[in-house]
């Protein structure tokens, strides 16, 4: 498996891993018995945006790598511009992943909708 | 730390040495009958007694091939062919290689039976559900001899013994058992028994399918009249003087490499059991490989335990579905009936003679800290 | 001195050196996923690209295998079976090499139907024999691009051109002319092409088949996913790299080889047809090998002739039914239409690019001189 530097630098040093005690929006992807399960916390300001993320991964190499660099991608922006975020935008700035794992850069993406959904109704 | 001797080896130096003549000096085909020629049949001939005597066979029983998955396809397909038209049922196990559970897929595509033998929690097959299993069309059983991932070890003399009794062609793969434990073609009651090179220090792209005088199989590599007729081709005459020569010195230090490595994979099971809490050994405790040992470790995932040991300088294999190109779990795991989820969790550590320098407490220390690193940040750990 | 180069190759010091570190230093398995393996991954890729490029392919066309009959067997077979149930007449020359003819010949024995096409006296098929053979059944054209004992040149440009307009799948045995003459697959309008590394000063046990994209074959070997699921087995990456630098050299230093080489086989049958009587070349005089030359010599046997060489120093080959260990006298010379007698006296001397210490006047007097002690012995002789 050929991962970018930055990828090994994004699973080597995750940022922003843990769970978050005080999120309003709480997404869970994936499933464990394909190997992959990962949750996003998010805390949304007054503004509607995004002011603290984190994040909890079981999964491979790449799984780790796109949960941290989409929180750093997501930090600050507003819930519309993160709802925004694609995987590919993840895959890129991560440099690329090996075709077999771009399904790890979805799960990501799809992580953080599912947390500023859950967010939205928690506000409804 | 390259521990990963089930995936492949390093070649020995002695072995190297031993080849080396046959690239650029003595290059002749074996075909031919002028010197040059004749000098690489002997080096044939020589490799093919030192293959045939490290598993107690005659020189003219093996075969050479391109490798280990040639070995099994040969012998699967050699014997499934030759018996076209007196029965299509065959007996295999639920967890085999690649190399031979592909190849009895595709039979089953061109209307053979396949039964698959549960292996149960402890990676070992029952010989009743064997015996139960065998009918009037069963031509062929063919079943491990060492698994490649877990290291368990079937009974294949006893099976073999039924095998015998039927009338019942039987293959056994011991490309993992060869050079670790005894293999002995006599004991063990086979017709045929499939070799790898590269699993005991010897070079890639070649292997051997020993094949029991009177047992008859159909070519895969049909052309020119190499190895009796069974596998053509201009022989690949420095890796088979290799591959001789890895077998010359694996049989000659096959029990001191035993002591050895047992003594070190049973400090290694002791100090993990030990030290990181939901750890457990994957397979049968007693009869398994005495280089080889499967651990799993509660709610983290393989691939990224083995990027992180391989920044720690330690190199070693999983079979988490996340690792292969397949992204398809481990079946040999998901054969012994685990959790979908602890199949994620598993790692292959595989030793070799050359292991030594092996530190296992400076291991266990880095893998303790990889586990609990990865559990910080799993979602499935609240402990 | 060495004239057996269409028999096997040395390998090449350039292609050892590149090929050493992959023994006992880069030893990883390319399937694994720490910087050993990946290391060894990236050599295979490096090698794909190499043997792409010299012939003119994707390196995803190229699949690696065992050597050149393996390639044969996986072309021929791999698309049998792929249309098992779509047609069944394949069509073929008279003089094929025995990797394709003994598969064709065991593809017979599971019902398919073969037409040999004739090659004439002088080894080249009539494209319109071609055309009237195939019919609606046809599913596979496999015609050899230079026969490896007369090395006569098939038209293989205009038989790819009719497979292409009927839709028939076109396989060309390759393993003569690359490195020889240009190898070009859109050139030549093939499907699949088949090549082996020892012909061209690579090492033995390794060859690949190019599988034109769109091209499907059932895979000979299988098991694990290597080489896109087509060929199952650790890579030989040792071999797999002396390939990939031996097709480079060959492609780089083609037109160069092919000069030198055409010169001193022009002087050489210029020599022995002037000297020797009753002295003649087989085949095409045109349609031919840079390296190759299969004479004829009334009266004598090849292995006696040969074995007189070879005490002199020469090693060269004969299509004698005596030298092989079948004791049947050369198909190929058989299916020129000679008279048996004839096909006895052969003799072919094939060179290599390191050929150049070849003293052409030295060699003519000792074969006019062994030729000449053979037919004094010889009751054939009354001249
Ligand atoms: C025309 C031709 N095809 C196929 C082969 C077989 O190649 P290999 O010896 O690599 O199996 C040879 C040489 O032996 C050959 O000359
Ligand atoms: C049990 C078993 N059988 C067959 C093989 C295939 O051997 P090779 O890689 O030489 O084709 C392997 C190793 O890959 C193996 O572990
Ligand atoms: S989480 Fe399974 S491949 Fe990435
Ligand atoms: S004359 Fe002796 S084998 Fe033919």
């Amino acid at each position: 498996m050929d991962y970018s530097e930055k990828v090994m630098d994004h699973f080597a040093n995750p940022r922003n891993c843990r769970k978050m005690e005080d999120a309003n929006g709480v997404g869970t992807v994936g499933n464990p018995t394909c190997g992959d399960l990962m949750t996003i916390y998010i805390k949304v300001n007054d503004d509607d945006v995004i002011e603290d993320i984190s994040f909890q991964t079981f999964g491979c190499g790449a799984a780790i790598a796109t949960s941290s660099m989409i929180t750093e991608i997501a930090v600050g922006k507003t819930v519309e511009e993160a709802l925004k975020i694609s995987r590919n935008d993840v895959a890129e700035e991560l440099d690329g992943l090996p075709p077999v794992k771009m399904h790890c850069s979805n799960l990501a993406a799809d992580g953080l909708q599912a947390a500023i959904e859950n967010y939205r109704e928690n506000n409804q | 730390m390259y521990l990963d001797n089930s995936a492949t080896t390093q070649v020995s130096e002695e072995v190297f040495e031993e080849m080396k003549p046959y690239f650029t000096e003595e290059f002749g085909n074996p075909s031919t009958l002028y010197k040059i020629g004749r000098e690489s049949k002997k080096a044939l001939d020589q490799a093919r007694q030192r293959v045939a005597d490290a598993i107690n066979a005659k020189p003219e029983e093996i075969i050479f091939t391109g490798g280990g998955s040639e070995s099994d396809n040969l012998a699967i397909k050699g014997i499934a062919f030759k018996f076209l038209n007196q029965g299509k049922h065959i007996i295999t196990t639920e967890f085999e290689h690649p190399a031979v559970k592909e190849t009895l897929a595709y039979l089953e595509s061109l209307d053979f039976k396949v039964t698959y033998l549960p292996v149960y929690e402890n990676g070992i097959i029952k010989v009743e559900d064997l015996k139960e299993a065998i009918t009037d069309d069963t031509i062929l059983i063919t079943i491990m001899h060492g698994n490649n991932e877990i290291g368990t070890i079937q009974p294949i003399e006893e099976i073999g013994e039924i095998a015998r009794e039927k009338g019942i062609i039987f293959h056994t793969d011991a490309v993992q058992t060869f050079g670790k434990i005894e293999v002995d073609v006599e004991k063990l009651n086979v017709n045929l028994l499939s070799l790898s090179s590269h699993k005991i220090n010897g070079p890639k792209g070649v292997g051997a399918l020993y094949i029991k005088k009177g047992t008859r199989v159909i070519p895969l590599i049909h052309g020119g009249g190499q190895e009796r007729g069974i596998r053509a081709g201009t022989e690949n005459v420095a890796g088979i003087v290799g591959f001789g020569k890895a077998c010359e010195l694996a049989s000659e230090q096959l029990e001191e490499h035993h002591e050895k490595l047992s003594a070190i994979r049973d400090e290694l099971i002791e100090k993990v059991l030990g030290t990181i809490p939901e750890s457990y050994v994957n397979g049968d405790m007693e009869q398994r490989l005495p280089n080889l040992v499967n651990f799993r470790f509660k709610a983290i995932e393989g691939e990224s335990l083995i990027l992180l040991l391989d920044a720690q300088g330690y190199q070693a294999s999983t079979g988490s579905a996340c690792s292969s190109n397949k992204l398809e779990a481990s079946p040999v795991l998901t054969a012994l009936g685990l959790d979908p989820v602890d199949v994620h969790g598993s790692l292959r550590i595989s030793l070799a003679p050359e292991s030594d320098a092996f530190d296992v407490d400076e291991f266990v220390e880095t893998l303790a800290g990889a586990v609990s690193r990865l559990r910080e940040m799993s979602p499935l750990w609240n402990q």
